[in-house]
């Protein structure tokens, strides 16, 4: 964590955003997972699609966060973009187009 | 010369960009766009002949960037190339030009798209074949996977189509992501995305639960791909509906690439560390032969013509990893030579049945009786190649299957010999009674029952108007292909080369030092010690069970044809009427079923694998 | 079968699978003890190889650059697959409205004060798309963020109820071409090397002093270049699909 | 903590397969089949990772700081753009069934094709 502590440029603002002891970010660890553990099942248990969609950006925001804690910006900002605004959109076009006609 | 193998696939992938760049000017020059078609698959079958007379010396090993091994880690991706894998490749590549030669005159409506897409998937099959890195494996089967989704809808106003292709994705990428889940699994402990790698790190421990659920999990992508039984059942309804030169590919080629796959990665990773051969091979060998008899079970009772023959091709991915499950180099060699013959004989299938369509707009082979008699020469190439299927001496079929039965003593011979001549004579015969019922118009026009016949009547034609006549185009690649199969199965000395292309495919050690440290062309010790390479020959005991078994086909069309004329037959037998109601709830065609079956499937083929190795 | 039938025989199955699973996964080395080798070799070597201090680029355009390739194509086909299958329709809706005029001016709903607000995020989306495509050797980021962040912009323009601008941006073909030159353009990248006598995707361009700049990485910054037109591309392309569906029925199509 | 983030992989992984089993509704279908991907992420993440290790990033690091596993985010970045491009895909097809045939029930469509 020495790393850490000098980082000061953006880049590192990014890379490193938990200049926190190992025992603290094992508890963090454990709560995101139990979060997104969660969130998959509320994805999977919302029936109704328009309201899924919202869960299931929810649960990209929580993807993303997760990857964060396991020092994972990049992947985290393409689950951003992908996970919590991407796949959303489509899905709201998507229905959109189905439920004009019901 | 190694540059040949990169370019094997990016060719085909640049040429896709290049005619989706360009699509505004090709599109109203149709000839030009195939032409180009043609010609790249020309160019990627040449180069990987090439490639494949080179890899018959020795291994190609291909670092991509330079990226060679630092300290024996792999640290880029490489292709790793063995005569089975270029030639299996070099086949995709024949298989996709006779299809785009079929498709000149076939699709009338077609604009870029299905071209880039048909190059993709050549693509996809080619990079799945080379590789010689277990995610980059993973990354061409979503390329193959996503151009076949793709293509199999691809008449998006046909009404079954689309229920076909969402089958066919949502199972296959389900598997997909199992596939995934154990690569991730068993780069967990190994720290190694190299197939050669991972196998020297695995075969270090004792085989533990790690190494077993890696490699079913690893396999379960591939099962599903291969369409073995319970994992077959997207296969049906994505052929029922994809255009006829796609069925080509899909029965051709896909399916032989996933068991390919299981191969691949069990001598490369797994062989070692999984030690337990009898187990392994009881457990595949059980899985493989189920799969055979109930994919020729089916095909018997199916009057979709198209589906009929997609049966027959799940039938023949069980004999298939039958062969494979030998885990002998004679049972090897019988699947590469058996997979090459089927594929010429199964697309030659496909390629009339379209031409069929073409001609009389028409799958239904009730409502098709007798018709056939006005395309005589589409006639003689279907019955030509139906009994291919049926594996007559001389054809590379029969010859391929031969060498698996005379492999299989190291499980039960009788057994195995007796279950392969069964599914053999049921697929032969329903094929055989296709041919003899709809080109010469034998026996009486079968009554249907009503669900079948609308199941058939969805395939409309897949060209606008009714054609008077047959293009060359179409039936010349049919007439090919057909022909292809007896000459590959009369050629002298294949069985040797075969045999020891075979021996080196399952030499895990030399394929491990000419990866990591360079030495091509070594071979180390022959690691199936245990089961002596017996000569791959022609016995008179193969050819004589191969000639029963076709007679046996012959007879068995006819009694399906003339059965009603039978006094012992007639009393009280209406053929399946009950089996019927069964087999409609297995294939239901509800994709949330054939997930749920792929689950309980991959749970028992777990659990019987984990109990035969313990 | 019926659902209940289905729903216990997969829970059934399940278990048993997801026991078999995790029987696999404690043998593993336990979290947080990755035991290597790939990834600490790569950690080792890559800045002085690649001059990319971003590793995760440097994996992505370089160590397993031709994985990236593959999947460039996956997305290029998946988006030529949706116009495939949706092409049909976008046939009938050129019938459709020859009798009713089109498709308007936007969605007319929306507010001159959305619009407004809207419209302004958009050029920060092309600036913030613009430094994460170019930037994928130092920071975490590359051509597929960056590209998918672009063609945000874009939805943002609809979004401010312009469809009209949004089709003149990105008419179907042009879209098409674009994506493809993108797809294609790596490929070549990758080449152009093999055209010079060095192993495909070889990093042919020489390396700057810097490790870090922009400029010092060779072909990283020209492929995540070519990797972000073509996800721009590829999502604008099945965004504007799925919005042509959307529009078609709004506007009393079928 | 050695082994929770592999029971979190196979949970997503059960409960993403039980929505895809159980589903009347395809794009409801299709979404529990990203879950069912997302189990991958959290595996390939968690299995690169090494406790109190930086991201790999060495900018203004020293290179031989222990850092994370960069393999596995790259094989999580492809893997986040096939689940966009399959997505995609599916969700087409499911408009195209939609105006076939009306429904997005997967066993209606059964019944309707016949």
């Amino acid at each position: 964590m020495t790393g850490a502590l000098a980082a000061a440029s953006h880049v590192a603002a990014i890379t490193t955003p938990f200049s926190v002891p190992p025992a603290l970010m094992d508890t963090l660890q454990v709560v995101i997972l139990v979060l997104v553990a969660a969130g998959a099942t509320m994805v999977v248990l919302t029936r109704q699609p328009a309201r899924q969609a919202i869960a299931l950006s929810a649960y990209g925001l929580l993807l993303a966060l997760m990857f964060l804690a396991f020092q994972a910006p990049d992947v985290t900002l393409s689950e951003l973009t992908v996970g919590a605004v991407a796949l959303p959109l489509l899905l709201m076009l998507t229905l959109a187009k189905v439920r004009k006609r019901e | 010369m190694d540059q040949l193998l990169p370019l094997c696939v990016v060719v085909p992938l640049l040429v896709a960009a290049t005619i989706s760049a360009l699509g505004w000017l090709l599109r109203p020059r149709r000839r030009m766009l195939d032409a180009i078609a043609i010609l790249t698959c020309a160019a990627v079958a040449a180069m990987l002949a090439v490639v494949l007379t080179q890899a018959a010396h020795q291994e190609l090993v291909y670092w991509f960037a330079g990226f060679r091994p630092h300290h024996g880690v792999a640290i880029g991706i490489d292709f790793a190339v063995e005569p089975i894998s270029a030639g299996l490749a070099c086949l995709a590549a024949v298989l996709v030009m006779a299809a785009m030669v079929f498709s000149w005159r076939y699709l009338e409506q077609v604009s870029t798209y299905f071209h880039a897409l048909m190059l993709t998937f050549l693509a996809g099959m080619v990079g799945f074949c080379l590789t010689g890195d277990i995610f980059d494996m993973f990354v061409w089967f979503e390329l193959m996977g996503v151009s076949a989704y793709a293509l199999t809808a691809y008449r998006p106003e046909e009404r079954g189509s689309l229920q076909g292709a969402l089958n066919f994705a949502i199972t296959n990428s389900v598997g997909a992501y199992l596939s995934l889940s154990g690569i991730a699994l068993v780069y967990g402990r190994t720290g190694a995305l190299n197939m050669a790698q991972i196998g020297a790190d695995l075969a270090r421990h004792p085989p533990d639960g790690l190494v077993v659920v890696g490699f079913v999990l690893i396999i379960a992508g591939l099962l599903i791909k291969s369409a073995i039984v319970p994992f077959h059942f997207w296969l049906a309804d994505a052929h029922a509906v994809a255009p006829t030169p796609v069925c080509v590919l899909f029965s051709g080629v896909m399916v032989e690439l996933g068991l390919f796959g299981i191969a691949r990665v069990y001598w490369s990773m797994f062989g070692q560390a999984l030690g337990h051969r009898a187990g392994v091979s009881t457990t595949l060998a059980v899985f493989g032969l189920l799969t055979a008899v109930v994919g020729a079970l089916f095909c018997m009772r199916e009057r979709h013509i198209k589906r009929l023959l997609a049966f027959s091709t799940i039938s023949h991915a069980g004999l298939f990893l039958t062969g494979i499950a030998l885990l002998t180099p004679l049972g090897l060699a019988g699947v590469a030579v058996y997979v090459i013959g089927h594929a010429l004989v199964k697309a030659a299938l496909f390629l009339c049945v379209g031409i069929v369509l073409h001609r009389l707009g028409s799958v239904n082979e009730t409502r098709l009786h007798g018709l056939g008699r006005s395309l005589p020469v589409t006639g003689v190439i279907f019955t030509v190649a139906a009994f291919g299927l049926a594996d007559l001496p001389l054809f590379a079929t029969s010859l391929g299957k031969g060498w698996i039965e005379d492999g299989s003593w190291v499980l039960n011979k009788g057994a195995v010999t007796t279950l392969f001549v069964i599914s053999s004579v049921l697929v032969g015969g329903a094929v055989l009674r296709v041919a003899g019922g709809v080109f010469y118009g034998l026996g009486d026009p079968p009554s249907e029952s009503p669900q079948m016949a609308k199941q058939s009547d969805e395939e409309t034609s897949e060209t606008p108007e009714a054609k008077g006549r047959t293009p060359l185009s179409m039936i010349i690649p049919a007439a090919v292909l057909a022909a292809a199969a007896v000459v590959v199965g009369v050629l002298p000395h294949l069985g040797a080369a075969v045999e020891a292309a075979a021996v080196r495919f399952q030499d895990e050690a030399a394929y491990n030092a000419a990866v990591l440290s360079g030495l091509s062309g070594v071979h180390t010790s022959h690691p199936i010690a245990l089961y002596p390479i017996a000569p791959a020959g022609v016995t008179l005991s193969s050819v004589l069970t191969a000639v029963g078994s076709v007679i046996a086909s012959v007879l068995l069309a006819l009694a399906a044809l003339y059965w009603r004329r039978l006094p012992v037959l007639r009393r009280g037998f209406e053929p399946g009427t009950g089996l019927v109601r069964v087999v409609q709830g297995f294939q239901s065609g509800v994709v949330n079923d054939y997930v749920a079956w792929a689950v309980v499937g991959l749970a028992c083929f777990g659990g019987v694998l984990a109990l035969a190795i313990r | 079968m019926t659902a209940v039938q289905r729903r216990w025989l997969f829970l059934a199955g399940m278990a048993i699978l997801a026991g078999f699973y995790l029987w696999g996964l404690t043998e593993l080395p336990g979290f947080g003890n990755y035991p290597g080798p790939y990834g600490f070799v790569i950690n080792r070597i890559a800045v002085a190889q690649t001059n990319a201090t971003g590793v995760v680029s440097a994996v992505n355009f370089e160590y397993r650059g031709f994985d990236t390739v593959g999947e460039e194509f996956i997305l290029f086909i998946a988006a030529i697959g949706v116009a495939t299958v949706l092409r049909q329709l976008r046939n009938e809706r050129t019938h459709e409205s020859a009798g009713h005029e089109g498709l308007g001016a936007g969605s007319a709903e929306t507010t001159d004060a959305v619009r407004l607000a809207t419209l302004v995020f958009v050029g920060p989306a092309v600036l913030v798309g613009w430094f994460l495509g170019s930037h994928a050797q130092t920071s975490p980021s590359g051509g597929f963020q960056g590209g998918v962040v672009l063609a945000t912009a874009f939805v943002l323009i609809y979004l401010a109820g312009e469809f009209l601008v949004f089709r003149r941006f990105s008419p179907i073909d042009l879209v098409d071409s674009v994506g493809a030159v993108g797809a294609g353009g790596f490929a070549a990248v990758g080449i152009t090397a093999v055209a010079l006598g060095l192993p495909y995707l070889t990093n042919f361009l020489g390396l700057g002093t810097v490790p870090g700049a922009v400029s010092s990485s060779g072909t990283i910054a020209l492929i995540s270049f070519f990797v972000g037109i073509e996800v721009a591309a590829a999502f604008v392309l099945i965004v504007g699909e799925l919005l042509e569906q959307t529009l078609l029925v709004q506007r009393g199509g079928r | 903590m050695a082994v929770f983030p592999f029971v979190v992989v196979v949970w997503i992984l059960g409960v993403g397969l039980y929505g895809v089993v159980t589903s009347r509704h395809l794009v409801h279908q299709i979404v529990c089949l990203i879950v069912v991907q997302s189990s991958t992420y959290v595996l390939l993440l968690a299995v690169g990772y090494v406790t109190g290790a930086v991201a790999p990033y060495f900018f203004d690091i020293k290179v031989h700081t222990p850092a994370v596993d960069p393999v596995v985010q790259a094989l999580a970045l492809t893997d986040v753009v096939v689940e966009a491009a399959v997505t995609a895909l599916l969700l087409a097809f499911a408009i195209q069934a939609y105006k076939r045939f009306g429904t997005l029930d997967p066993q209606e469509l059964v019944s309707l094709k016949g």
